[in-house]
């Protein structure tokens, strides 16, 4: 966090001076591991192993918070009698079709719900995991009964505690010394801290970043840290919480408003041809009915409303057919097969560099080689936009710039001063940014780029019908300026909505199913509540309580800790006082506290809903989790998940090291492409001996766009090097300050060497294992270049969410540079045959 | 990789490690140029003691000697003043050297003595040369025999007045090495320049700013202890033993040399490139000092806590690059 | 005449981040130092220079990773400000020490003359460079670059006994907590340069940062070295006159 | 002070009249006139850095159409007016001499970058998706309505502004586009 997020990472540094403890768990000893209190190096891709421990450590002591557990979870659920665990099916879990590669998850279902998730049209089915349905979940669980059976006592052995406390019996802390490299010592130190530090009064939080979620198991990674917070009772509460640290200005917003193959705005799902046929279909099967995802046709219908306008009516479906039909897995990877393949012809690149930033840059680099066209958006001249100038497969002879047919558009974009807008941060908070001044030049935003592009386009259409979608959509922004920019502040009114009387509205409560509501992001709306942009408020911190609730807006409804009703205890009582947040004012019959309650304002603690109710109807006074259909924090992920109902260690894709918890090696649902552009290491290979592990420097920006370009942050990590341990050094015969290649089944990069103890060797399985920890920021373009770190790396993805597993692999190092031309290609041949 | 120098040996107990950054120095290294630095020191230092020199000829009816001392401390005075004006980052700005008045700064000092020595000297040799107002002329001689030994003589609080451990250490004696050098230049290019009949004097000062020179340095050699060493290591070493050879000969040479043309000639050129040497050699020990943090971490730690520290011995593990 | 401010850098915070080496040079206009790979730590621009005002050292010891943020020390008594004969350096109303970079002629004296190695001369250029500490800013009401961005508030900026205060607490605490090897540097109004502006909190021996362990002012031996000359300017004087006794024509 | 010629701000005559040559006798007059340059700025927008999510808040000063400075805004209660080393080289992002301002064309088989006008690189592109979309265009699939192509993708970086990412999806959406994917997968 140090590292990577410096001006957030003050708060931890405030925390640690009024007495918090901190732990830092990485496989590389960062600027964060300098000044925390107690580092743990563990082997990259064995966290489910620790986490689980932690889990088994929680329950098997019972030290968890037992009414919080009981109250706000699943704990007392009921699981169907159909469901085998990982420890009746030795790593698989009951439902897996190996055939597919898929589950059938109709058995992990809650007591009773089986039949409702039996069909595979479903949440959850193969068809829904082939198009990366989990992901939409982003918010919310996907359907499950509001009121399934429980055992309050928590001793039914189907009930969710008991069925985690076998699940993960077997996570031990020999388990962590043997598959991480932790000894128990410091696993005890670490399982104390944090159990100590949980309850009542008081509160841990688990921060973490990208190296949870790049990975064939990513998801679980989460699931596993959200199970540990919810049994210590440290969600929807101060001070704690599971908090992703994102790298970029807006990445959380590009989820909300998803530019993502498989959402649409505010995590609805994309429609899918074999499952949603039409709107009835799409309604009737994306989620359950109660909690507020029982609301889902006002949000789609105030959607179309705003895409098209007077077109979308009640009789037509208020367009829904003019949304076009997922029918698979139509994400980043597999667009950049379909490009070598020649079907994608093609591509906008807006403020991306996959030629650097995507996992196996050569098959990235491939795909560009073959489109018809492709339009780079950029500040600068980036590695996608001149692959065919000077890319490593020139060097080898693999391409010639004379025979790549692509044809290469290169448009100059307007930097975050240069135009006007919201992004949203890490934590939720949308922040507007005053423009400062025109782009210089040719330089436009993207607003400008795709308003005009859009205008330009229709004026291109005609009658025809394929084309009505483009011709009825509302595309009318009022133009500013010089350049006739499009009024982004239109735009977020826009995403905000209207009511049947034009105006803006104030929440998404009064977003309506039956057309008269327009909004294109449900769980923005409010963000110009009063027709006042709530992204621009700028109450100085100091003048304001210190949740800072007018600082820019936060979804939903500007609330800052999601799910706070559980900041108080079933009652409407705070915890404790140390830790009071939101709590149930009985006097006014309210709720109220620090921050907006995340919770029906006036439902108090005692409602009970009546038979048959819906949305957050459904949901009694003591369910803070009001996005899930039965309002509990879930231990147990009764449906959704294409990987099983709770987190199992399967070691990475390619692992020096065998899974001794299961009999699977790696995750059995992981996505492959099993292509010729993209080898992986063979398994057990003992040619690629090394763990090999990509991280970010403070002093640049991800694929270096943004920093290797500008003098300031080159000169402080002017080049591409790796960190290795002394006795590694030794091994391959490094020299602090020389030369090394990795070597992957993919390609060869060279870099200089840090030889370092930072990096430490672990012993895993009474073995000594070596990790090589390189970071990625370095290309071809730029004040200062280096070799692509991520051509190394395979394409393999998480089954969830479709992310690349590029927090590990396996590789070899040989000592100083790599060779040219041919000879690399030789090199490369000769480790991927062994 | 590790920043204590030498740390991976077990020879040494941590406690008493000279321990530096990746031994880079502490100091920056004086940036003045070869050769207009030492060209400079060797310049002003004749020009200051000929002038006395002059001052002194005139005064006993040494004519001879007299006018050509009068001449070597203006072009010493003036060629010097091209050297250091040369060696400025921004010799347009030279004047600025005249900006203020710092007692606290031997540059600044030194610059107005320049400046006064330079005019005096060249009104010497003006009035000289022209035969014009000779009163004045003489007056200036003899007022340059004031600023001249400044001349000769600040130049070694220049560099002492520095965080230089191999300079500061030696301030005590560089004021008397200069000047013994000062002395022993003039005396050469005396020697060389005037007849020998008339020479004597000059031969008397040249050997006599040897002696001086050599025991200034012999006792910086002797008290100065590790911040003494660059002195008598590598590059400033090998000048400073040539010049100390060159200055002891030539001297030696002064004082027989009174009969020989040959040996005067010797001698004269002798002494001359010895003091050459010395300011070579100077410059060279400053930057040694400056660039091996040793020089600067240990008497600091002597004089701070009374820790004695081990020097280790150098060992590359810093920069690669 | 102002307070007298200072920046009080406090290591046991710092995360190395180079905000304030990048917050500097954005204000300052300072060049870029090379790009050059060192290999030592994840310090690449290795030390303060005429181009790098603020300076994160990087020491990596035994499950130890140092970081600390050096600058110029803004001496009570400066060396480079006293041997520099142009006035270029002087002492401003805050009591911070600055180059004038229209008065500045490059001669380098300040550059030897500092006991830390700070000041230096830009070759291509021709001047001598250091932190101002933001003198303009200062002028204006503004904290110093580098101290404004510094996320973990490991560089402090304000008036210099306040400072001292808080270093004097802040070190009790680590003392407290038990970080025996915590010690203040250039806290110390009688150390050899006066106490310094800019003093630091750290966990090491100066000399492992690369500081000098007990930095002395160069012109406080000054009288003492220009008696000395004029010692060496009668021997001179006295010694020709010796050479011209009794040879008077 | 600078009433007197040269001469009365010549520090040595300063110093004469009894100011301290090492403090106020050597001042300049630039440096009497020294002020922050932020002072001076013709507008100040409030803005947020580019960077990381955590969602710094920077000023943005700008004089005679430059921009002059970015720092820290202290009344953010996320930043509290500091920056990282990639924040407080936001003024170099958005001016530095590497930056491009023009339109960039690659010809098919070019070997060289070609100037292009922004209008005309425009109309070039939308000539281009209306073709591509049209040759590539599935009303079905193994059966089904899909009413999409998967002949035009996007990717997108997570530096776009919601607002962005809004029309982009919009645009594409109805365009049947749905290869739309964003770093936020990677």
């Amino acid at each position: 966090m140090a590292e990577c997020h410096p001006v957030g990472f003050q708060w931890v540094m405030e925390a640690r001076l009024r007495g918090a403890k901190v732990f830092h768990i990485d496989p590389r000893f960062s600027r964060t591991s300098a000044v925390a209190d107690r580092y743990l190096p563990i082997r990259a891709g064995t966290d489910i192993v620790l986490l689980g421990a932690l889990i088994n450590h929680v329950l098997s002591n019972e030290l968890y918070f037992r009414d919080y557990v009981l109250a706000y979870t699943n704990a007392a659920t009921l699981v169907s009698e159909r469901f085998q665990d990982t420890e009746d099916l030795d790593g698989l879990f009951s439902g897996f079709d190996p055939e597919t590669r898929r589950y059938d998850p109709s058995s992990w279902a809650y007591e009773g719900d089986e039949e409702a998730t039996t069909d595979e049209m479903r949440e959850g089915g193969a068809t829904h995991a082939e198009a990366a349905g989990s992901d939409s979940y982003g918010a919310r669980g996907a359907g499950a009964s509001a009121r399934p059976p429980t055992d309050p006592t928590l001793r039914h052995p189907r009930c969710v505690l008991q069925v985690l406390k076998r699940h993960f019996a077997r996570y031990t802390p020999e388990m962590v010394d043997e598959l991480c490299g932790i000894a128990p010592e410091d696993f005890a130190e670490l399982a104390e801290a944090i159990t100590a530090n949980s309850g009542r009064e008081r509160t841990t939080a688990w921060v973490y970043s990208v190296g949870w979620t790049q990975h064939s198991v990513g998801v679980q990674y989460i699931r596993a840290s959200a199970i540990l917070q919810l049994l210590l009772g440290n969600m929807g509460r101060p001070g704690g919480g599971i908090m992703a640290l994102r790298g970029h200005a807006s990445i959380q917003g590009s989820t909300d408003i998803p530019t993502l193959f498989n959402l649409l705005p505010g995590y609805l799902a994309m429609p899918h041809a074999h499952r949603h046929e039409d709107l009835a279909d799409y309604l009737e099967r994306e989620g359950a009915g109660t909690g507020y995802w029982g609301n889902r046709r006002s949000y789609l219908v105030s959607l179309l409303k705003a895409w098209w306008g007077d077109a979308a009516t009640e009789d037509n479906d208020f367009c829904f057919d003019y949304l076009p039909r997922l029918t698979g897995d139509h994400g980043h990877y597999t667009t950049v097969m379909g490009q070598i393949d020649g079907t994608v012809k093609g591509y906008f690149v807006i403020g991306e560099n996959p030629a650097v930033g995507s996992a196996n840059g050569r098959a990235q680099r491939m795909g560009l080689a073959n489109l018809d066209w492709l339009v780079v958006r950029d500040l600068t001249l980036v590695e996608t936009a001149t692959f065919w100038k000077d890319g490593p497969e020139l060097e080898t002879g693999e391409m010639r710039t004379g025979d790549i047919a692509t044809e290469v558009f290169f448009l100059p974009a307007a930097s975050h001063v240069e135009k006007e807008g919201t992004f949203t941060n890490t934590q939720r908070l949308l922040q507007w940014r005053e423009k400062a001044l025109d782009p210089p030049g040719d330089c436009r935003s993207d607003l400008w780029f795709y308003y005009h592009l859009g205008k330009r386009i229709r004026r291109r259409l005609g009658d025809d019908e394929i084309d009505r979608p483009m011709t009825e959509l509302t595309w009318d922004y009022p133009e500013e300026g010089q350049y006739r920019e499009p009024s982004a502040e239109a735009v977020l009114r826009e995403i905000n909505g209207t009511g049947p009387d034009g105006r803006a509205l104030s929440s998404y409560r009064e977003l309506a199913p039956d057309g008269s509501t327009r909004c294109g992001c449900w769980i923005y709306c409010g963000v110009y509540a009063d027709e006042v942009n709530q992204a621009a408020r700028r109450m100085p911190g100091n003048r304001q309580s210190w949740v800072a609730p007018e600082w820019g807006w936060a979804w939903p409804a500007n609330r800052r800790i999601l799910y706070n009703r559980a900041s108080a205890d079933p009652d409407g009582r705070p915890w404790s006082e140390r830790k009071a947040y939101v709590w149930w004012d009985a006097d006014r019959g309210e709720w109220t506290g620090h921050d907006v309650p995340d919770f029906d304002l006036r439902k108090p603690p005692d409602y009970q809903p009546p038979e048959g109710a819906r949305a957050e109807a459904a949901l009694s006074g003591t369910d803070p989790f009001i996005m899930q259909s039965d309002g509990k924090g879930w231990l147990y992920v009764p449906s959704g998940l294409s990987d099983g109902p709770m987190p199992a260690h399967y070691e990475p894709h390619e692992s020096p090291v065998l899974n001794t918890l299961y009999g699977r090696q790696a995750n059995p649902t992981r996505r492959i492409y099993d292509r010729p552009e993209n080898p992986y290491n063979p398994p057990g290979a003992a040619r690629f001996p090394y763990v090999f592990t990509t991280s970010r420097l403070t002093e640049h920006h991800t694929a270096g766009g943004m920093s290797r370009t500008l003098a300031y942050l080159a000169e402080l990590q002017p080049e591409l090097f790796c960190e290795v341990s002394p006795q590694l050094a030794a091994e391959v015969g490094l020299v602090n300050g020389g030369w090394a290649t990795i070597v992957t089944s993919r390609t060869a990069i060279e870099c200089r060497v840090l030889v370092t103890d930072r990096v430490r060797p672990l012993r895993v399985q009474r073995q000594i294992i070596h990790q090589v920890v390189v970071p990625y920021h370095w290309g071809h373009e730029g004040l200062v270049t280096g070799d692509v770190v991520n051509d190394l790396l395979p394409v393999v993805l998480d089954p969830n969410v479709y992310i690349q597993e590029s927090k590990v692999c396996t590789c070899a190092v040989l000592p100083g540079r790599r060779p040219r031309g041919q000879a690399l290609l030789d090199l490369i041949e000769e480790y991927r045959h062994g | 990789m590790r920043a204590r120098r030498g740390g991976d040996s077990a020879a040494t107990v941590p406690e008493a490690e000279l321990r530096s950054y990746y031994g880079q120095p502490v100091l920056k290294p004086p940036i003045w140029h070869v050769p207009h630095m030492p060209v400079y020191l060797y310049l002003g230092g004749l020009s200051g003691a000929s002038s006395v020199i002059a001052a002194a000829a005139r005064l006993s009816g040494h004519d001879r000697l007299a006018l050509a001392a009068r001449v070597t401390a203006f072009a010493g005075a003036g060629l010097g003043s091209g050297f250091l004006v040369a060696e400025l980052g921004r010799p347009e700005r030279f004047l600025n050297m005249l900006r203020v008045f710092k007692v606290t700064s031997p540059m600044s000092v030194g610059s107005w003595t320049l400046a006064a020595h330079s005019g005096l000297t060249a009104a010497g040799v003006a009035s000289a040369v022209t035969g014009l107002l000779p009163v004045a002329g003489d007056a200036a001689v003899m007022a340059s025999a004031l600023t001249g030994p400044v001349m000769a003589t600040y130049t070694g609080v220049l560099l002492a007045d520095t965080a230089v451990p191999a300079w500061h250490a030696a301030r005590r004696e560089l004021p008397f090495l200069f000047a013994g050098s000062a002395l022993a230049s003039a005396g050469a290019v005396g020697m060389l320049t005037t007849p020998r009949a008339e020479a004597a004097p000059a031969r008397a000062a040249a050997a006599l700013g040897a002696v001086m020179e050599t025991t200034a340095a012999a006792v910086i050699e002797r008290r100065l202890g590790l911040e003494g060493e660059p002195y008598q290591q590598g590059r400033a070493g090998l000048l400073m033993k040539t010049s100390r050879a060159l200055i002891l000969a030539g001297g030696l040479l002064a004082t027989v040399a009174g009969r020989s043309r040959a040996l005067t000639a010797a001698s004269g050129l002798a002494l001359t490139a010895g003091a050459l040497c010395t300011r070579f050699g100077m410059l060279e020990a400053g930057k040694a000092s400056a660039l091996d943090p040793k020089y600067t971490v240990v008497p600091q730690r002597e004089r701070a806590g009374g820790r004695r520290l081990t020097v280790v011995p150098d060992r590359d593990d810093g920069p690669h690059a | 005449m102002a307070e007298r401010v200072g920046f009080f850098t406090d290591s046991s915070v710092c995360i190395g981040c180079k905000a304030c080496e990048v917050a500097c040079k954005e204000w300052n206009g300072v060049p870029d130092d090379g790009f050059v790979f060192r290999a030592t730590s994840y310090d690449n621009t290795g030390g303060l220079g005429a181009d790098t005002w603020r300076h994160v050292a990087f020491i990596e010891q035994d499950g130890r990773w140092l970081m600390s943020s050096d600058v110029c020390k803004h001496c009570t008594n400066a060396a480079c400000l006293d041997v520099c004969p142009t006035g270029a350096l002087f002492r401003t109303e805050f009591d911070t020490v600055v180059v004038q970079p229209d008065i500045c002629n490059g001669c380098g004296y300040c550059v030897p003359a500092c006991p830390f190695g700070v000041i230096e001369r830009r070759e291509r250029d021709g001047r001598a460079w250091k932190c101002t500490m933001c003198y303009d800013r200062l002028r204006g009401g503004l904290e110093p670059a580098c101290a404004k961005a510094c996320p973990t508030d490991s560089i402090q900026f304000g008036p210099l006994d306040e400072l001292r205060e808080r270093a004097a607490a802040r070190l009790e605490r680590l003392h407290a907590d038990g970080v025996d090897e915590a010690r203040l540097y250039g806290d110390d109004p009688g150390d050899g340069v006066g106490g310094a502006g800019a003093f630091f909190l750290l966990l090491d021996e100066p000399e492992t940062y690369g500081l000098p362990p007990a930095p002395v002012v160069t012109t406080r031996d000054l009288p003492q070295m220009w008696w000395w000359a004029g010692g060496a300017a009668v021997a001179l004087v006295g010694a020709v006159a010796a050479c011209f006794a009794g040879s008077r024509r | 002070m600078a009433d007197g010629g040269w001469i009365s701000r010549w520090p040595v005559f300063r110093q004469l009249q009894g100011e301290d040559g090492r403090r106020d006798a050597a001042r300049s007059a630039r440096t009497d006139a020294l002020r922050p340059r932020t002072e001076q700025a013709d507008t100040v927008a409030r803005s947020v850095c580019p960077y990381c999510a955590v969602g710094c808040g920077q000023l943005v000063y700008v004089k005679d159409g430059k921009v002059t400075q970015i720092e820290g805004d202290p009344d953010s209660p996320i930043s509290r007016g500091r920056l990282c080393p990639k924040g407080s080289a936001s003024k170099q992002l958005v001016t530095h001499p590497g930056r491009r301002t023009e339109v960039l064309y690659r010809r098919p088989y070019g070997t060289e970058w070609e100037r292009l006008d922004l209008e005309t690189a425009m109309d070039m592109i939308a000539d281009r998706v209306v073709r591509t979309r049209r040759e590539t265009w599935q009303q079905t699939h193994e059966g089904k309505e899909v009413r999409r192509t998967t002949g035009i993708a996007g990717l997108g970086g997570a530096t776009l502004d919601n607002e962005e990412n809004y029309l982009m999806k919009k645009l594409y959406t109805a365009l049947g586009a749905i290869q739309v994917e964003n770093q936020a997968r990677i």
